[in-house]
């Protein structure tokens, strides 16, 4: 058989035998299940990604009847950057009547909750706005952030700055304290666009890429908003495949945060009332798109198995399978939104 | 899914407020609306239903259900809150949950 | 008894005990080990692991930084002990995330294994204008510049970096090395680095390469 | 533009070309090959070497007339648009 044409996680062409493809994804399928501590793929489920490789179509897609739930995080700003001059409204009804996407999302092109706090009065009328015009449920959504409460940016001393000289326990103290700052915006702005003006929900977007102490600040401001708001809408994106323990010891609920893998995350998000759970793994861009869809897979399906709430893995630029590029390639994405959808009986993307 | 398409606004109320699982979300979407699962994704169908029943469509025609206008008929169809209808209820005085018959 | 002394060398690291490593670099060099042999079997094979730890989310940066903190002390020993001619690849690099880039957590990592292993770093923080890579690596002596970015609209200053290197006469002086989230491999040959890193502990093999190159 | 359709798409209009012959053009125009025309992610960089306009431009990527300016050299094509720009700023700067 000749070879086949895949793509390494840089989104570089490199053409596989069907035994390299098959060889890197049992090395990763079992490293991922290693790492995790959780099962690895099945016979079945590795023949199933070869053949999806095999495949010579451009782009795949699921059967009939798995079809799942679309989100965007970050919406409207996706046709912006694109440099269409475009309103936010006009964005949403785009991605509403035009692409078929079942869920919207109203954001600030500065996508973190610190930033969206100062122009949050105007964007309560923008959501008010949508809600008139729009039928799919809308989030308000933004990224926690923490970095952004720190010097230079924010009032609290830099962790950066203090760990390489050995101040652990001032480190600490300032991952607290950036915390404490983080919750009080995010259930602020969540409050806003939920009470006053009539989201269906709130989506914290790239969760805990400060790490341990940002993940807690998400599950605390998650845990308070549902308190608040019992039917509110709360999605939870995730950046990496664990949490980077940047604090180290910082607990919710009585768990250590750090080194968290996914199937263990939904749990925290669960009981903190998160009603979408995002799990992301990032990708290797020196390995084949075979290996990191494998490795994506096993963390993603033990995600869901262990889950109660629905699943949106994330897949796109750098995450889930999908190479890091500017523009992800749809041979790609289609496999890897299709192999994610079947294997990991997942709700959404 | 396909989102007004199709069924897929509706599945993903399911699972954004009441956090259902995607076949949970689906099989109450289906039921409430009397048709199968299957044909919660299906384009053509989900348009005629979604006429009936005057829940917003992508291609609209004169008098067909628009914005808040479908989402008060959502609401009612899958017996779900829905967070902008009740506010503009109270916003413009309709007082009681199920209130346009 | 070296076999004892390298596990504890290993041990001390895992611990980010400095003074456990500090006693156990002076006990060894007093008990006639060889020094590179002590090293490479004990105390690097300890931050090794420290890494591999680190990058599987078993340990976290806190103890990864006392591990390289502990690794600094035994290195400095250790090399002091070595004769020049036979020391052990080292070499002063300058690290600093480009200008308009705030980001430097991960940047905060990779200068701890540098350090940890043996490298003379230089720590030139974040949102660092191009000129000042240069500067700094000229004051420093550096033999390698690093830069790290996060956003891939930032990531245009590690090009920009490479042109004013050349501008300025300065390229052939210095190796360069790339990293951060959007940097890959095809990003480095585009822009003519010398290396890139995926992450930290990538960055350490990277830059022995670069010096043994 | 998320590859490069838009190129073959020119040599079809202004030069007639069928589809094979019209990539086998631009490839050779653009040194790459003809497989990589429709790959988004050796396309994405190509296209911001040749300043010849990207889907998501970075700060100082070519856009607009800007970009096309650089299509017609690049592909050896007069573009209409192109021409009128050239005329009318030419017509400009000599009164």
């Amino acid at each position: 058989m000749g070879k086949i044409l895949t793509r390494m996680g840089d989104g570089s062409r490199v053409e596989m035998t069907a035994a390299e493809i098959q060889q890197d994804l049992e090395a990763a399928a079992q490293d991922a299940a290693e790492r995790a501590n959780v099962p690895s793929l099945t016979d079945d489920e590795i023949k199933y990604l070869l053949d999806l490789y095999k495949c010579k179509d451009r782009v795949v897609g699921v059967e009939e009847g798995k079809e799942c739930c679309l989100t965007y995080d970050n919406m409207t700003s996706k046709i912006k950057r694109a440099h269409i001059p475009i309103s936010k409204i006009q964005q949403l009804l785009l991605f509403e009547r035009g692409l078929g996407a079942d869920t919207l999302e109203l954001a600030h092109i500065d996508y973190s909750f610190k930033q969206c706090k100062h122009v949050v009065q105007y964007e309560k009328p923008n959501m008010e706005q949508a809600v008139l015009q729009t039928i799919a449920p809308i989030f308000y959504g933004s990224m926690p952030n923490l970095g952004l409460y720190s010097v230079p940016d924010g009032p609290v001393a830099n962790p950066g700055d203090m760990l390489p000289l050995g101040k652990i326990e001032e480190s600490k103290e300032a991952f607290e304290q950036m915390a404490e700052y983080a919750i009080k915006d995010m259930v602020y702005v969540g409050s806003e666009l939920y009470e006053k003006a009539g989201a269906d929900g709130i989506n914290f977007d790239t969760t805990a890429a400060a790490g341990d102490a940002e993940f807690y600040a998400a599950l605390k401001a998650a845990e308070i908003l549902h308190d608040k708001y019992p039917d509110m809408g709360i999605e939870m994106g995730m950046s990496g495949e664990f949490i980077l323990g940047l604090h180290s010891e910082i607990e919710y609920n009585g768990v250590r945060l750090a080194g968290l893998y996914p199937q263990d995350q939904v749990k925290l998000a669960e009981q903190a009332g998160v009603t979408i759970f995002g799990p992301a793994i990032n990708i290797g861009t020196n390995e084949s798109l075979p290996w990191n869809l494998a490795r994506s897979i096993v963390f993603t399906k033990a995600c869901s198995e262990a889950a109660e709430i629905p699943i949106h893995a994330n897949l796109g630029m750098g995450v889930g399978g999908v190479p890091l590029t500017l523009t992800p390639p749809l041979d790609a994405l289609s496999r890897a939104s299709k192999a994610h959808v079947e294997l990991c009986r997942l709700d959404g993307l | 899914m396909g989102g007004i398409r199709t069924a897929g606004d509706l599945v993903a109320r399911l699972q954004l407020n009441r956090g259902m699982r995607i076949d949970a979300a689906k099989k109450y979407v289906a039921e409430k609306l009397g048709v199968s699962v299957l044909d919660l994704s299906d384009t053509v169908v989900m348009s005629e239903v979604r006429e009936e029943l005057d829940i917003g469509r992508v291609n609209e025609t004169p008098a067909v259900a628009k914005g808040i206008d479908a989402k008060f008929r959502i609401a009612e169809l899958l017996d779900l809150a829905i967070n902008c209808v009740n506010m503009f209820k109270e916003r413009v005085g309709i007082r009681a949950y199920q209130s346009f018959d | 008894m070296s076999e004892k002394i390298f596990k504890e060398a290993i041990e001390a690291i895992l611990k980010g005990d400095t003074d456990k490593a500090t006693d156990v670099a002076k006990r060894g060099l007093d008990e006639g080990l060889n020094p590179i042999e002590l090293m490479d079997k004990g105390f690097i094979q300890g931050i090794n692991q420290v890494g591999d730890l680190f990058e599987t989310g078993r340990l976290f940066l806190p103890q990864l930084v006392y591990s390289a903190m502990a690794m600094e002390k035994a290195t400095e020993i250790i090399n002091a002990a070595i004769p020049e001619e036979k020391a052990l690849v080292t070499g002063k690099v300058v690290v600093g995330t480009v200008e308009g880039d705030v980001h430097d957590i991960g940047k905060t990592i990779v200068v701890s294994l540098f350090k940890a292993n043996g490298f003379e770093v230089l720590d030139i923080g974040r949102d660092v204008p191009v000129e000042r890579f240069i500067d700094q690596a000229e004051k420093f002596g550096a033999h390698i510049i690093g830069s790290s970015t996060l956003l891939t609209t930032t990531m245009a200053m590690q090009k920009q970096l490479e042109q004013e290197l050349k501008k300025a006469g300065l390229r052939e002086k210095y190796k360069t090395i790339v990293g951060g989230a959007p940097v890959t491999q095809r990003w480095a040959d585009r822009i003519g680095a010398d290396a890139y890193a995926q992450d930290a502990g990538d960055g350490v093999k990277k830059v022995k390469l670069l010096l043994t190159a | 533009m998320r590859a490069a359709g838009d190129l073959v798409a020119r040599m079809q209009m202004t030069r007639g070309m069928r589809i094979q012959e019209a990539k086998a053009y631009v490839a050779d125009r653009l040194s790459i090959a003809v497989s990589e025309l429709t790959d988004p992610v050796i396309m994405t960089e190509v296209r911001e070497d040749l300043q010849i306009g990207a889907l998501t431009p970075l700060p100082e990527c070519a856009k607009g007339i800007e970009a096309k300016f650089r299509i017609a050299d690049v592909l050896g094509i007069d573009i209409n648009c192109v021409q009128r720009f050239k005329t009318k700023t030419t017509h400009q700067f000599r009164r």
